[in-house]
């Protein structure tokens, strides 16, 4: 075993620093627009460099290089190094794009990919429904093409849009086929949102926060798309999702997140004066067990990937490890945090409460790690994920119909 | 032997429940939470109506069990109030405000001994300092009480920031007199019985979701992995209820393990009502996190039960000490 | 709340206590089947004054007492104190009695009653199957009926039947009409267990146990039975079943059982030198605070049981709550023993090896706890019911046939 | 950058695997177990063949990293014999017996300081003592060297009481000298390859179990319940294979965390390797529970691990200190 990347990458570190070095950071006088702009160049020459985009295509606005983990890796920790922007987030990169490469036609790639990567379109996600949950096939936004065939009309409501106020895109499953057996009537259609029959509401959380980057409600009346949004055929949207949901999956993780949480918690006993309580000692030990072989289980995965080779059932169990390690995390913090936590932390709430943060800005934390057992899929399914592609168990008789 | 409840004391816990029921459905606590105050006057005075502020008085012919099936409601609806401060402040003997605390017409928050955090004190017409190590006093809103302002955590029973000086008020009972111990032991089981309160509530809340929502064309309590999760949830709180009442019996009976029993029972309704908070918000998935379900102010509340008169830790370390291991 | 018993009680008592004095313990000197003897009248003479057998007739050897739990109640604790026998134990009492009484012929009730409580009968339970556990009513064990429609031919295997090679006798579940839906195939038969048809064979558990007192398997190579010791209609043996299944659940139980042991698991901790250590303590008392909660709603049980009063779901409670206390036992006592857990605790092993017992005694219970989840019922089966008995969840879909 | 088995080193593992399936059907564990043996020479002489003797020769090529990928298959086996002593003995630099002890013609038993227990004792030719505090010593048996036979728990790895004379044998380090250290931090990960590879085996078995077995008209695997039960199993075992990769890399390369990275791989995989044992048995309901079965061979290795060389508390305290909290 070698944790150290080797020479050529060791020669590639250099070169991305060099590059960093003459383009990053800006000029510290430069504000707004002109800060925006500077970004924005940045970025085309670091995607000029092969830096950026690299899986993307050149005539879609990407850097087309050839798959190296080992160089992703390592332009991950130079840019992060020195904060430099790296790709644009969200939806868009983590599932809109990948989709179109896959599945769009040619007109949609150019019109959206490029757009997406400069960060000029936003996306949400129009997966889930009010009483639809983990069901994601139980979609009941109906689809109905206009009297000339040209335009979908899209009527129904979807949730937990994250991104929701910034969007200026949707990517959905809409219904368009009522009688169909479950899974076959389900379009999958990309809709502009800048149209009146939209209307997004902010979801508030249990956090109380409520800001720009909250998840929406969306609301469809009458809305309008062109028929040729439409992705993948007509009544095959389930089978469109299924390959950008295996993005999502794999883009979460974050091994090194999960380290300087770890790394806060102990700091946080400290700060309380707790450190040599040997029972929060006993538990920080614990806890750190999983929290390194989470990390430690990463570079498993990332070695094997590196190698091209198959890293077995451990990446199916990544995302429950970090939710449960998060949950044990919250619970030591409750633990510490004491009376602190009477306090909410500053900038949650909603009511526009802003000041330093104390040990109370764990509660962000604690409740927060109850949200990771929603987003991208509650953790029973998660469970049922390991325990069926995992350990090949036989699947659940009520699921025994999907796919 | 009689170890559950009267018809009477079931028809008590009713009415109290029907009571809050009216003052608290899910739209006033939002717009009390959302507001600034930290007491709400109507739903106290129908409390008070009930006469939940006597309990405890010394020619009730109640006692601390009755005050936990109180407390134990107030847990359930979520209610603002001083509730358990003013129980004591009335078992204190009410340092010659007894009528207008056990008729509610004065408001007493409860002092946590060298803590800072005091829920409802903006509304407090006196502050009942107990402290284990300084014995009980009483002091009146007003000079010699700095409070300030705090944005609180739990909403529903806000909490401020109180300096109150050290010859301030009245001192009731000294440190060594028994008093002292156990009004702080009674504390500690009214924590337990809101506690009990509030884990029951979001189970049961968590149970009927389960019941109605439909995934995969099935209620999602069919399916055995939340179901059995439901199970756990029901395990923790249900056999828990016992500790509470037994530490309430024992305590108005005088027993010798009354202050063992307060402890433990503070301990672990606290940490039972943090885990099936958590456990609820789970079961319910997407919508037990926004704020409008609401979920998050039982949270809250575990949150704050179990910080609040000293740690489960702090507790159970106590409770071995009584052990004598 | 009171958990004094009240006068009546206590002058109860006292009679209890005055017939205890001058009826027990035997003359030091008693031995072998002397001593049995004395034992045989004692029980007698107890029965006599009502205080054994209270549920049953007069007629079949019972003491036909009005039911009064907490009269029952004083006489376990009183004779528990001087340690005199109480009821014959067993499967017999806890099952073949109710169900006979409930099921079972006059002829059958006369046969067999008087003889299992005065000890002559020992019943072993023939539910369980090789491949069957929790899911009985998938019996394989055949019955035919003989030629001359006299006698009940048994062919198959049961396993799991606890005082197995003490029983005389055998309550049974064979399926006696193949064609029939599963649940109603099956008939409840009594059995001889004294023939040539019959073969007993001990299991060796993971503790190494196997003495007198360990389950068994049998085997049936054309037994015989008679049809008058069929109990219920042919084919109606699982309903038949299910009433003692409920019996024996309530047997199920045992506070006090708990309460020594916990006080045990605290000597260890002074045994070992460890109940100075933090993290013990608050380990001893996190079990504690679960120990109690058993303890206090075993009295809220027998306190609505006492005055009639429905307890609500914490009955279906106590069985998977005293499973988990004990597997958190367990696992305290696994950290306690430490290197007292190298040696195996004498009498177990079943290689004769007998002498005092040390710390490494609790090993007996650190494998037992896992014995608990398997015995009654395994702890999943416990779980559906909470879910759904107690909690009124809708029932597994692969269940949906069963009742 | 490489964090995964090379080829050569998954043949090595499967090599060993086949080895040791040839020897330890679970008719020859029963065997053994219900013996009076502690050492079995056909399955010792053919895991030796194989080299597994010599693997941290000074000259191997190989390091600890291949002494845990066998320990492990060793765990996973069941297997009798002192893999783990003998190892550390060759690496110690074998006291004059270097040869014998790599090719496995003397056999080597760990004396872990402090400890009267010795697995496999009465089959050792030579005792190594590893004490953080004293050093490391190596005494042959014989003279000075006292064994006393008692019914071990642990039927694959049965100890025996030993009393070795304070001046007997050689001592090869002192405490201070850094190879003192290294050895005890070795031993550590070879014994949490070992609960590794038997966490493992009883997970694979529970899900072989699960899907082969019918209950309701079902594999019992189909239901929730036990299915995410058999998920947390898997989820608590396989990511923690990585931990003890990273121990066993971090003390081939000499980096500064080795000590700290072997005390969380023994104090994690031990607990890891009690709970899958204790879970295993509760998924295989009655059968699991049974002597012929087998499962409680590796429930009893794995009381044996935990409590060997030190608990996972006593790691953890540990660990807590080298990270200087």
């Amino acid at each position: 075993m070698d944790l150290s990347y080797g020479e050529a990458a060791e020669a590639f570190r250099a070169e991305v620093r060099a590059f960093l070095s003459s383009h990053w950071p800006p000029p510290s006088d430069l504000r707004g627009a002109d800060l925006k702009a500077f970004v924005r160049a940045f970025r085309g020459l670091a995607t000029e460099r092969g830096y950026l985009y690299r899986a993307i295509q050149k005539r879609y606005g990407g850097s087309e290089q050839p798959v190296d983990v080992i160089r992703a890796q390592v332009i991950r920790e130079e840019f992060s190094r020195v904060r430099a922007p790296m790709e644009v987030g969200g939806n868009g990169m983590n599932m809109t794009v990948p989709t179109l490469l896959e599945k769009g036609t040619d007109e949609q790639k150019e019109l959206f990919i490029r757009k997406t990567l400069e960060g000029d379109y936003i996306w949400g996600q129009g997966y889930s429904e009010p009483g639809a949950g983990s069901d994601l096939a139980s979609v009941r936004t109906k689809g109905e093409l206009s009297a000339d065939g040209s335009k979908w009309i899209i009527n129904g409501q979807k949730i937990w849009t994250s991104q929701g106020m910034q969007a200026t895109h949707m990517f959905m499953l809409v219904r368009t086929e009522p009688d169909a057996p479950k899974h076959d009537g389900i379009t999958y259609l990309l809709i502009d949102l800048d149209q009146p029959g939209v209307t997004r509401r902010p979801i508030r959380q249990m956090t109380g926060e409520e800001g720009d980057h909250t998840f929406c409600e969306f609301f469809f009346d009458n809305a309008e798309t062109p028929v040729s949004w439409q992705v993948g055929t007509r009544g095959q949207g389930w089978y469109v999702s299924r390959t950008t949901l295996k993005h999502e999956r794999a883009s979460i993780g974050g091994a090194d997140g999960l380290g300087r949480q770890f790394a806060k918690l102990v700091e946080l006993a400290k700060e309380v004066g707790r450190i040599d309580d040997p029972l929060v000692r006993d538990r920080l030990v614990q806890i750190e067990g999983f929290v390194l072989a989470h990390r430690y289980s990463s570079y498993r995965i990332f070695s094997c990937a590196a190698a091209g080779e198959d890293p077995g059932t451990v990446p199916l169990m990544m995302k429950l490890l970090l939710t449960e390690i998060g949950h044990e995390m919250a619970l030591l913090a409750q633990e510490l945090i004491g009376e602190h936590g009477f306090i909410e932390p500053a900038g949650a709430g909603g009511r526009g409460h802003r000041g330093p943060r104390g040990p109370e800005k764990w509660l962000d934390q604690i409740m927060g790690s109850l949200g990771n057992s929603i987003a991208g899929g509650a953790s029973n399914i998660q469970r049922n994920i390991i325990g069926e592609r995992g350990l090949g168990l036989p699947r659940d008789l009520a699921m025994s119909g999907e796919r | 032997m009689h170890f559950h409840l009267t018809e009477e004391q079931t028809a008590i816990q009713d009415a109290v429940r029907g009571t809050l029921a009216d003052c608290w459905p899910i739209e006033r606590i939002h717009a009390f939470a959302d507001g600034e105050a930290d007491f709400d006057r109507e739903s106290w005075d129908a409390l008070m109506a009930l006469g939940l502020g006597g309990i405890l008085a010394p020619d009730s012919g109640m006692g601390l069990l009755d005050a936990a099936l109180a407390c134990e409601v107030a847990g359930e609806a979520a209610a603002a109030g001083p509730l358990i401060g003013q129980m004591l402040a009335v078992a204190a003997g009410g340092g010659g405000h007894l009528d207008a605390l056990a008729n509610g017409d004065k408001v007493a928050a409860l002092v946590h001994g060298g803590s800072t955090y005091v829920p409802c004190a903006r509304a407090a017409d006196v502050f009942l300092i107990v402290d284990r190590d300084a014995g009980i006093r009483l002091v009146p809103a007003g000079d010699g009480v700095a409070i300030e302002t705090v944005k609180a955590a739990d909403r529903t029973r806000p909490v401020s920031k109180v300096a109150i000086a050290e010859d301030a008020g009245e001192r009731l009972f000294g440190p060594d007199d028994a008093m002292t111990a156990r009004l702080a032991d009674a504390a500690l089981v009214l924590v337990a019985a809101d506690a009990l309160g509030g884990a029951r509530k979001v189970t049961d809340m968590s149970v009927a979701y389960a019941r109605e929502r439909e995934q995969f064309g099935q209620p999602i309590g069919r399916f055995q992995g939340l179901k059995h999760q439901l199970a756990h949830m029901a395990l923790d709180v249900e056999p828990a209820r016992a500790l509470v009442w037994y530490a309430a019996y024992a305590w108005d009976a005088g027993l010798p393990d009354a202050p063992r029993a307060a402890a433990l029972a503070k301990a672990h309704l606290c940490d039972v009502y943090v885990r099936a908070t958590r456990a609820a918000v789970a079961a319910h998935g997407g919508i037990g996190y926004t704020w409008e379900y609401g979920l998050h102010y039982w949270f809250r509340r575990a949150m704050f039960d179990r910080a609040w008169l000293g740690s489960p830790a702090e507790h159970r370390a106590r409770a071995a000490d009584l052990a004598g291991w």
